[in-house]
Order: structure tokens, then sequence, then C-alpha cells
């Protein structure tokens, strides 16, 4: 039903035309700012870290990408195309996956009901739609087998049974396999295991060089520096940086980071 | 042993109902010699359930969703007063479906504050319950509602509750045909899915492209058709609705449902066990009638296995997510 | 009320001389009452002493009260298919409403189950009406209107004031036998052109006074409040008092009439706070149907007309001697204790 | 003046002075009577003694459904016990000891049974009515006129300067709950707890504790607000608190306070209790259809819940 995948070739290096194009964007809840005329382009087959500390507006910014809050000015493309009506649903269509930190996995629903959450597969019987239950087992004990949690793990079982660290593997590779044109990842590495952080970061970098826009945010500005290709520095709700990874050492851009953060601490802050 | 336990119940939430259904009935067979198992007793007993479990039906779809709809009983008399205030005018046929079609405005208005004004489904419903119950008992004083000799005759008034085929009343064929539907939808269909995820976690859901706000609306239209439906079964098979019909039901139907394995916060449903938790409700109404208690001891005893249930669910649901 | 007097002394004079002990040790019935006087209503305890009094004459005959808790015709039939589905050996039923009970009752009876109806009949004729034996208790409306030609009675006999507009307290609003009462009174008072205002109180007590004192405070011109039920009474009244409305019996201020034979009515008549209230013989509805269906299975014969066991008014002139009878059958204890004023 | 937008009970208040303008400019006459307000004030304080007690449990995001059944067993023990010449102030400690009872057994289901607590509640509300219908065989009963005059029912049922004794008795307690809440640690305890329990209990709050005691205060104001009605009106009947489970949370809510919990205020809640029975008096009294007033509670009910979501969203927006 939704692949995601739109047939095109994806070239491995930046083509001219942004993927999704951020244009003036600002957010606010009443007085408070949370962004704040922000303007970013992405671009397809980059690897874009996203840093900032916390309450810079990261998560809001990738909140507006995913649909899941429209923003209060400004516009965003995807593809050249205007996004008029915010809604996950339509970013889940273009070929979006987002990656978040607290939400996207519903506890009570089994492992391979919540990898197909929103895009059940399903078989006609008298033209209702029935769940294709053969092909969710399948796909999703795929991927279980494939990403390497446990072997006890069955898909039918709910996925509270799951770990912290094995939920976040589940969520990531949910977002991979099914082929999307960019994959958002929030926070990837937060409570996993060292071991599992280098191959979410190997992950990010692989999808990368597989034509797709991936967007990593994160507060560790050393742990993107090493895959980026290019690195934002969000502040208070503004785009204070947007370079190449080589323009700037790690140590720099951490400085950018620790001088924005003094000024910030008169605002509110929104996490 | 205990693996193997989880298992069973991780698939079949209602289990714990199956067997206690198959308990009581054996319980209940036995005190009473036989005559709760006596072809009469069982012929009203399925009756009974059969309305209940309609009514807690939607109530237990609207519980998979985190939410509650108290104003089942209300509506339920709503829809037993239209079906039975209209069926002599317009005939039983139009006026089944101007009882449904109350069912959906009194559900829709429930889900357009729930869904699209964010207001707790506690409050909504208890306003709607208030409302509707006032405005039953506002048109019961100057109008009459029975059942006339024509209406008796006519083939939709005797296959909505007021008849029966071998022996078993037709709303006890209804209730059976719903839960084949809903266990359907719920359980083989995407809406299934999408409706269980929001009672599990609503956000997730909702980044997960589930239109979050459709899905709450829709499941109290189809909670307010249901209690619509089951009022005018009840009224079919009455012949007769005044203003107190459906009142006080929707602690019953809310009960039925939590005795068959339905979680209140939402997410984990049994439909199949709802049904045999309005017939243990039911069943223990007659067997204490059989006995010669009087009535009055069943709400105590309700209240009892209300909690009890509760409790042996939670015995169970802890047993299951232990990893 | 002649017919009914002859009906009673009949049946009583029928019934005393057999003592129960004659035959009633070998025999093994069990007489099933259902019925929509709840616990939420006073009167149910008239029905299950006066069956308590029936079983200690016939020991071998088992006998029971099943209620709904509250008036319910949905629940009422609930209960009423279950107990047929017992098989009893004789069913006590009032027709709530013929409609509705016209099927499972004719059943019943075709399958061999003799049905008495008491507290409310099938006013249809006979023939027509649900085939059941006989019929035991009052009448609704007649209740209502009775009592309204009795106020009309006082008020031309210059005792009370004239009514000027009536309010009937209803505590139930679904109760079609509290409804049946004010279109009673309704009827009695359109003769004289006097308005009749019906306000559902609920049964809950504070509640229920909260609502007459709203009626009430704009409602300048009610001078009679009608209380379709014993529980309800002293409610009136206390609202009624604490208005400055001078509900104590003279003629003027408010008057306040009720309904039904418990300690609180006849104590207010007594004390001059109740102008009147009605009597429908409670413990003869409870009593005698159990009777009735007791020869009608020992000896295959029933009353061919019905027992009228009310209305009666019971007002100061007779208040006296009807608290000795309640007194001799519910016991001095229990009566002091369901006195509230 | 942004603090006073930022009240919880701000809703309530604005639809207070509402009525009050409504009720003043069309009816003036029935509204500033002596007679109306002193009805008003005797139900408020009934309403409101039920609804306090509803607002510590929904505070901390339970639910009592079990306040109407509990204020019926309360109110038919402690006549019950006068009945059998214990004296009047045993036989309200007893009564009080009975709801104290009831709430431990609520609280222990929830905490140690960890089960929701509209289960329990539930469960409680048939279980409670049933043990009435049980006991009374649906006899009503009163006490006797000397025990009426004596000074413990006067206390709680009498009047002062003309105004109840029940309804003082709502202020000052409502007073002193206000500032158990708002300047006592076990207050912020319960907001914390309320607000978000998790965070409550990694910061120490003894969440059993503070779910116990709130359960407790529940069925303690519920059986107060019966033995109220009941001094002030000593008559029991199995009816006695149906529906008022209902009411009181309606009271609650229409006062501001959250049913997800941490933010409320009595004050709400009293004129929360204090609006719907000046609204429902008013539409009786200006000559409503005899049931309509069920409807229009139900309309309350809606409009003001409406109304805080939307105030509430306001505020959530700006911060």
């Amino acid at each position: 039903m939704i692949t995601g995948s739109d047939g095109q070739s994806r070239p491995a290096g930046s083509p001219k035309k942004p993927l999704i194009s951020i244009k003036n964007v600002g957010l606010s809840y009443g007085n408070f700012q949370a962004l704040t005329d922000v303007s970013v382009d992405f671009y397809q087959g980059e690897l874009v870290g996203l840093v900032g500390d916390n309450g810079a507006g990261k998560t809001t910014l990738i909140r507006i990408i995913s649909g899941i809050i429209p923003p209060t000015s400004g516009e965003v493309y995807f593809d050249g195309e205007r996004i008029i009506k915010f809604h996950p649903k339509k970013a889940i269509d273009l070929g979006l996956e987002c990656i978040q930190q607290a939400i996207g996995l519903c506890d009570n629903l089994s492992v391979g009901r919540n990898y197909f959450l929103g895009r059940e597969p399903v078989r006609r019987i008298l033209g209702l739609p029935f769940l294709d239950k053969k092909k969710i087992r399948e796909a999703s004990a795929k991927v279980v087998h494939d990403f390497g949690l446990r072997d006890s793990v069955d898909v039918d079982d709910e996925i509270a049974l799951l770990s912290g660290g094995e939920k976040q593997t589940f969520k990531i590779a949910r977002a991979v396999t099914f082929r999307n044109r960019v994959i958002i990842m929030d926070e990837p590495t937060n409570h996993l295991s060292v071991r599992e952080r280098t191959r979410v970061n190997e992950l990010a970098v692989q999808l990368k060089q597989q034509g797709l826009l991936v967007i990593y945010i994160t507060h560790d500005i050393f742990q993107i520096h090493r895959i980026a290709d290019r690195i934002v520095i969000l502040e208070n709700g503004r785009k204070v940086t947007d370079v190449p990874r080589d323009a700037m050492s790690a140590e720099a851009l951490e400085g950018i980071i620790r001088d924005g953060s003094r000024t910030s601490t008169k605002e509110p802050k929104v996490s | 042993m205990r693996a193997a336990i989880a298992h069973l119940v991780r698939r079949h939430p209602e289990g714990g109902t199956v067997t206690l259904v198959v308990l009581i009935s054996l319980t209940f067979a036995i005190v009473t010699g036989g005559s709760w198992l006596s072809t009469g007793n069982l012929q009203s007993l399925s009756q009974l359930t059969a309305v209940l479990a309609i009514m807690a039906f939607g109530e237990a779809i609207v519980i998979a969703t985190g939410q509650i709809d108290i104003s089942v009983g209300s509506v339920s008399g709503i829809g037993a007063l239209t079906f039975l205030g209209l069926a002599p005018v317009v005939g039983s046929g139009f006026g089944l479906v101007a009882a449904l079609l109350f069912g959906v405005l009194i559900g829709g208005i429930n889900g357009v504050f729930v869904a699209f004004l964010g207001i707790p489904s506690l409050l909504v419903t208890l306003g709607t319950l208030f409302l509707f119950q006032g405005i039953g008992y506002a048109v019961t004083s100057g109008f009459s509602f029975a059942a006339s000799n024509v209406v008796r005759k006519q083939f939709i008034y005797n296959g909505f509750g007021g008849g029966t085929v071998a022996g078993v009343n037709t709303g006890v064929i209804w209730a059976l045909t719903i839960l084949v539907v809903l266990q359907l939808a719920v359980f083989e269909m995407p809406v299934g899915n999408r409706l269980l995820a929001i009672g599990g976690d609503a956000a997730s859901s909702f980044s997960r492209g589930v239109n979050v706000t459709r899905i709450k609306f829709g499941v109290f239209v189809v909670s307010g058709v249901l209690a619509a439906l089951s009022g005018a079964l009840d009224a079919a098979f009455i012949g007769y609705a005044d203003g107190s019909f459906g009142a006080g039901m929707e602690l019953s139907a809310i009960a039925a449902a939590v005795l068959g394995g339905c979680h209140l916060a939402g997410g984990r449903i049994s439909l199949i066990g709802t049904l045999l938790g309005a017939f243990i409700l039911r069943g223990i109404q007659s067997f204490l009638i059989i006995l010669g208690v009087q009535p009055q001891w069943y709400i105590l005893v309700v209240g009892l296995i209300v909690v009890l249930a509760g409790l042996a669910d939670r015995t169970l649901t802890r047993l299951v997510l232990k990893r | 009320m002649k017919r009914f007097f002859t009906h009673l002394w009949l049946w009583l004079s029928l019934c005393l001389p057999f003592a129960g002990a004659v035959f009633a040790q070998d025999d093994h019935y069990r007489f099933v009452m259902v019925s929509h006087v709840g616990p939420n209503d006073p009167n149910m305890i008239w029905l299950t002493t006066s069956m308590k009094t029936f079983n200690e004459k016939y020991p071998g005959v088992k006998t029971e009260y099943l209620s709904t808790n509250e008036y319910s015709l949905q629940n009422f039939i609930a209960i009423l298919n279950q107990a047929i589905a017992t098989h009893p050996d004789g069913i006590a039923v009032p027709i709530l409403n013929n409609e509705a009970l016209q099927p499972i009752l004719d059943k019943a009876v075709e399958s061999g189950i003799p049905v008495v109806a008491f507290n409310i009949p099938d006013a249809r004729p006979v023939g027509e009406r649900i085939k059941y034996l006989t019929y035991v208790g009052g009448d609704e409306y007649q209740t209502g209107l009775k009592m309204g030609e009795f106020v009309i009675d006082q008020a031309n006999a210059g005792k009370v004031p004239k009514p000027v507009k009536i309010m009937c307290a209803n505590h139930d609003a679904a109760h079609q036998g509290l409804k049946a009462r004010v279109r009673g009174m309704t009827d009695a008072m359109k003769k004289i052109g006097v308005p009749v205002d019906e306000l559902i109180i609920g049964s809950d007590p504070a509640k229920a006074r909260s609502i007459m004192q709203s009626y009430l405070s704009t409602h300048k011109d009610v001078n009679y409040l009608y209380s379709l039920g014993t529980i309800s009474c002293p409610w009136v009244y206390s609202v009624a008092d604490q208005m400055g409305l001078k509900p104590k019996l003279s003629d003027k201020g408010v008057t306040i009439v009720t309904m039904d034979d418990s300690p609180n009515s006849l104590e207010g008549i007594k004390d001059g706070k109740i102008l009147a209230t009605h009597n429908q013989g409670f413990w003869f509805q409870g009593y005698l149907p159990m009777e009735i269906l007791y020869y009608y299975k020992r000896m295959g014969i029933y009353p061919l007309n019905d027992v009228l066991t009310g209305p009666v008014i019971i007002n100061p002139d007779n208040v006296d001697q009807y608290i000795k009878s309640v007194k001799s059958i519910i016991g001095e204890d229990a009566y002091k204790k369901q006195l509230t004023w | 003046m942004r603090k006073l937008l930022k009240r919880p009970d701000l809703g309530i208040i604005i639809g207070c002075l509402f009525i009050f303008a409504l009720f003043t400019l069309y009816d003036p006459a029935q509204w500033f009577n002596w007679g109306t307000v002193s009805n008003i004030g005797e139900y408020t304080a009934i309403l409101g003694l039920l609804a306090i007690g509803q607002s510590f449990v929904v505070l901390i995001r339970e639910i009592d459904l079990s306040v109407g059944s509990v204020y019926g067993i309360v109110g038919i023990a402690f006549v019950g016990l006068e009945n059998n010449n214990v004296s009047d102030v045993l036989a309200f400690v007893l009564a009080m000891l009975l709801a104290l009872l009831v709430g431990l057994v609520n609280a222990a289901l929830v905490i140690r049974g960890k089960l929701s607590s509209m289960i329990v509640t539930l469960g409680g509300l048939f279980f409670y009515r049933g043990l009435i219908y049980i006991i009374t065989h649906g006899a009503v009963t009163g006490v006797p006129q000397a025990v009426r005059q004596n000074w413990f029912a006067q206390l709680l049922g009498g009047h002062s300067l003309r105004i109840q004794n029940g309804f003082l008795l709502l202020l000052i307690l409502g007073f002193l709950c206000a500032v158990t809440l708002h300047e006592t640690r076990f207050g912020n305890h319960l907001l914390a707890l309320g607000g978000d329990p998790a965070s409550a209990e990694s910061r120490g709050v003894p969440l059993g504790k503070v779910r116990t005691i709130a359960f407790a205060l529940c069925s303690l104001f519920a059986g107060l607000s019966a033995i109220v009605t009941l001094t002030n009106d000593p008559e029991t009947s199995v009816s006695l608190g149906t529906g008022m489970e209902l009411e009181a949370i309606a009271a609650v809510v229409v006062g501001g306070t959250l049913l997800t919990g941490g933010r409320g205020t009595m004050l709400g809640t009293i004129l929360g209790s204090f609006f719907l029975t000046a609204v429902r008096s008013e539409i009786i009294a200006l000559g409503a259809p005899p049931s309509w007033y069920v409807s229009f509670v139900g309309i309350a009910l809606l409009t003001l819940v409406t109304i805080n979501t939307l105030l509430l969203k306001r505020l959530r927006i700006s911060g």
C-alpha cells in the first residue's frame, strides 16, 4: 500500500534541489517562541547532524517535519511541493520515517502489529480489508532476526516484553526496512549499550550511502562529528550554525553550543 | 508450566472469564438441581444477556481506546422510546432506523466533545447521560410507547427482538452477529489494530500516522448505535417502554466489560469475554431468583464480583507480562 | 366501596375457618410474588409481612417475594421471566402494562401456572384481559381521582382552603402508577378548573427538598401539595414548614395530602399535618393472592370477581382506629421505627 | 491579572458571576430572596462536602464512584445507631469510623491490589447500595424527637444567624482543606502525585500514604455530608444518596479540577457545587417542564467543562 519508494534513482551525491526545504519556520506556544525563523535545506543522500542543547528546538523542528505539529509561521517543502496539511500519516506516505525517543511503540500490541501499525498489509475478502497476518508475521520475524534481537522474541508477543534497548533497536529496524527516503533519528543511541551504539551509527552511514536523507539528532557533538556530512546547530529556537563537517572541528562546534546555552538561561525551556 | 499458562492467557485474555463461566454454570446447575439449565431459564437468560452484551460491546470498543462511555444507559432508553414511539406511526422499519440514527447522533455528540475538543470522556458522557435521561422522562409524560398488535406482526419488529427463531429470541442472533462483525473488525482488520494502538499509547499511534481523532470519534458513534439497538431490541421484546428504560444499565455494561477482561486503561479488550461477562451478570440474577433469594442481593454480589474479577485479571496480567 | 367490603369479608370468612393445620402440612407448593414495590417503597414491608403471616399458617407452602430495586419495567420483566422459568405453582404479579405483560403471562397460564394480579389490574373487561384468575388491589387512577374529590368536598365544607393550584411531588419519574395518580387528581380538579403540576423530585431526600423549595419559591399560587408516596410525605411537610407556607391543617396556608398507610402518613393525620391519605390495603394485597393461589391449587376454586382492597380514604375521623389495626399487624416497635416525623 | 488567568477555577468564577448577573437581571425578586438563598445554601453544603472529598481523589488522578452509596450507608448507620439508643456523639463517631473503613478498603484495593480506582469504587457503588437494601428491607427510619433537639443534632443540622450550620461547616472545612492543599507538605505531595506520580515518587513522596489519606478523606467527607443531611432532616430511605456520586464528580470538574490530576482548588469545587445547585434551582423556579432540569444539569456540565478545557488549552499554549 505504502512503500515510501517512488522508484526514482538516488544519486549518491547531493543533487541541487533540496528534498526537504524549511523556510522561515517559526513556532510559538502563546508568547513562548519555540522556533524562530528557522531556514534549512536537507538533501537526498546526506547525513545531517542536528545538534543543540536541551530546549534548543531540535525535537520541535523534527515534530514539524514529521507532521506531528504544524508550524505557526513559515513554509515547509518536500521534494519541491509545499506541505499544507501536517499529519504524521502524510509524512509517512511521503517516505519519511522518524525514530522518536519516547514514542513510537504501543506496549499492548504484538511485535508484528507494532511493526505495521498505520500501514497494515491487507488481504481483501469480499472487498473488506483483513489483516494479512501471515505477511505481518513473516516480515516482522525477518526484521527481528536481521537486527539481531533475541531468538526467543516471538512476533506474536506484546512488545512490552522487550527491553528498552531492544525496543529502540526495533524502532530503528522498522524505520530502516520500509523503503523510505528520509530517516530521522531522535537521540537514537540513548538507552543503548556501547556495542549497540556503534551499530546504530554504522547503520546511519549505510542508509546515507544507500541514498537516503538521514537527519541525526543528538547533543553529543563528538559522536556526530565523526559520521555526519553537515552539522546544523540550533540554539534557543534559532539556527546558529550550518556548516559542512570538514569546515569546523568538533571542539569549535562544542564551543558554539556552550556559548549559546549561556544566554539561554533566562528563557523557559521546552522539552 | 507457568510459561505455558502465561502464553495461553497472553493470547486469550478472556481465558479467565471462560473458566469462571464454566465454574459458575456448573455450580449453578448443581445447586439448583438442574433448573438453572432449564429451557425456559436459558431462553430468558439468553435474551437478557444479548441486550446487555450488545451495549457492553460498544462499551468495550470505547474502553479499547482508553475512553469510557457512561451515557449508554440513556442512549438505549432513547433508542427504545424512539423505536416504539415511531413504530405504530411509520412502521417498525422506519422506527428502527430512526432509533439507530438517534444512537449515531448522541454517539456523535459524545465523539465531537471527546475527539475534537479533547474533553475527558467520563465528563462528556456524564453530561449526555443526564441530558438524555431528562429527555426520556420528559417525552414519556405525554406519549405512549407501546407496540400495537399491527406492529407486533411486522417482520422487522419480530426480526429485531420481538420474535423468536427456533425458540431463541432474535435479539440473541443479533448479539452473535455483532460479536462476529466486531471480532473481525477489532482483531482482523487494520482499523482494529489502530483502535487498540490508541488505547495502548495514543501519542505513539499518532506518530505512526494513525488518525486518532477520527477513530476516537468513530468508537463513540459505534457505542451510541449499539446502545440504541440494544434498547430497541429489549423494547421490542417487552412491547412497551417507559422513562426508566435503560436506567443504570451503563454500570452493568461497564461491569460486563471489566468481567470480560477489558482493561479500563485501554488497549486490551476481549469481546467474547464481554459477552460472557454479560452472561455471568445475568446468570447470577437468575440463580438468585431460582434460589428464592431477594434480588436485592444481586447488586451486592455484582459489586463483589467486579472487584474480584479486577483482582483476578490483574494477577493474570502480571503473570503474563513477567519476562 | 360496597363491593370491596362484600368481597373482602367473603374472603376473610372463607379463609379463617380453615385453620392451616387442617391440610396445609402435606401440601408443598411454591408461590412467587413478583413485584415492582421494591425497597425504595416503604409498602414493601406490608407485602412481605403479610406473606410471612401466610407462611405461618401454611408451613408447607413456600412463598417468595421478588422485586426490582426501583421502578423499572425493564428489570421487572427480566425478573418475571426468570421467575416463570423456575416453574412455580403460582404467581402474583401487578399488571404494570397490559401490552408488555400479556404475552408473558398468557404463556405462563397456558403452561399451567395460575396467575393472580395484585396492586395494578388489567383494566380491560374479562375475556379481553390477561387470563389471570382474579385481581386483588386498588386502582391507581381512582386513588388520585377520589383524593381530588375528597379535597373538593372538604373545601366546600369550609374545613380547608379552596384549591388554587396543586403540585404533585413525584419521587420516581418512570413509575406509571404514580403517573396514574396524577392523572386521577388532574381529572378531579378539571371539574373545578384547578391546574395540577407534576414535579419530579427524585428519591434522594436532600435533593428532593432542594427541588421542591425551588419550585415553591416561584409558584406561590400552589396551595395543595400531593405527595405521591409515603416516602416523600415528611419532606413535603418540612419544606412547606421551613418556607413559612403554614402546612399545618387549617383553612389557611397550604394543605398536604398523601398516599399509603405508613406510620408517617397516619401520625401526620393525627397531628394535623396532613389532610388525608389513602389506603389501598397492602396487607391484603400480599396475603390474599397467596390464599387465592392456594385455594385454586388445592380445590380449583377462585373468586369470579375482582377483590378491591382500596382506595379507602383515611382522615382525622378514622385515623385512630386505623393506627390500632396497623400496629396490630406490623407491631408497635416497627411502627415507631418507621416514624420519621 | 496574569495570576488570576492561570487559576484553575477561573472558568467557574466566570460561570458563577455570569449566572449571578443573569439571574439578577432576569429574576431579581426570586434571586434575592432569603428562601432561595437558604435553599441553595442547604443543598450546596451537602453536595459541596461530598465534592470536597471527591476533589482529593480526583487531584491524585483517581476517581471514587462509591460516594453516593457510602453517603447512604453511613447515614443509615448513623440513624440506625441512634435508634438503638446509642448516644448521638458515639453514633457519629461509629458512623464516621465506618466511612473511614470504607475509604481504607478502597485505598487498599487500589494500592495493594493495583486495581483501577474506577473498578474498585464501581464495585463499592453496587456493594454498599446492595447492603443498604438488605439491611433496611426498604424500611424508612427516623430518629426520635428528643434526639433531634439536642445540642449535637443542632450543631450539625441547625442554624446560626439564620444560616445553616451545614453551610458554615462547608466554608470552614473548605478553607481548611484549601490551606492543607496549598500550604502544607501533605498538600504538596498530593498535587505532586496527581501531576506526575513517577517524579513524585522519585522525590521521595510516600505515594501509598498520600493515596490512602485521599481515599479516606473522600469517604469521610461523604459520611459527614450524610450526617449533616440527616441531623437537619432525620429520615433515611434506601435511596439516600443515589446518583450523588455523579453530581459530586460533576461539581468537582465544573469547579476546574482536572480529571487528569494535579490541578484544582477547593474554592472551585465549592463554587462548582453552588453553580449546579443554583442553576437547577433557577431552572425549576423559572417553570421549566418538570423533568427537564435533569437535562439542563447535563447541558450545564458539558458547557462548563468545555469552557474549562478551552481555557486550559489557551493557558498551556501561553506557557
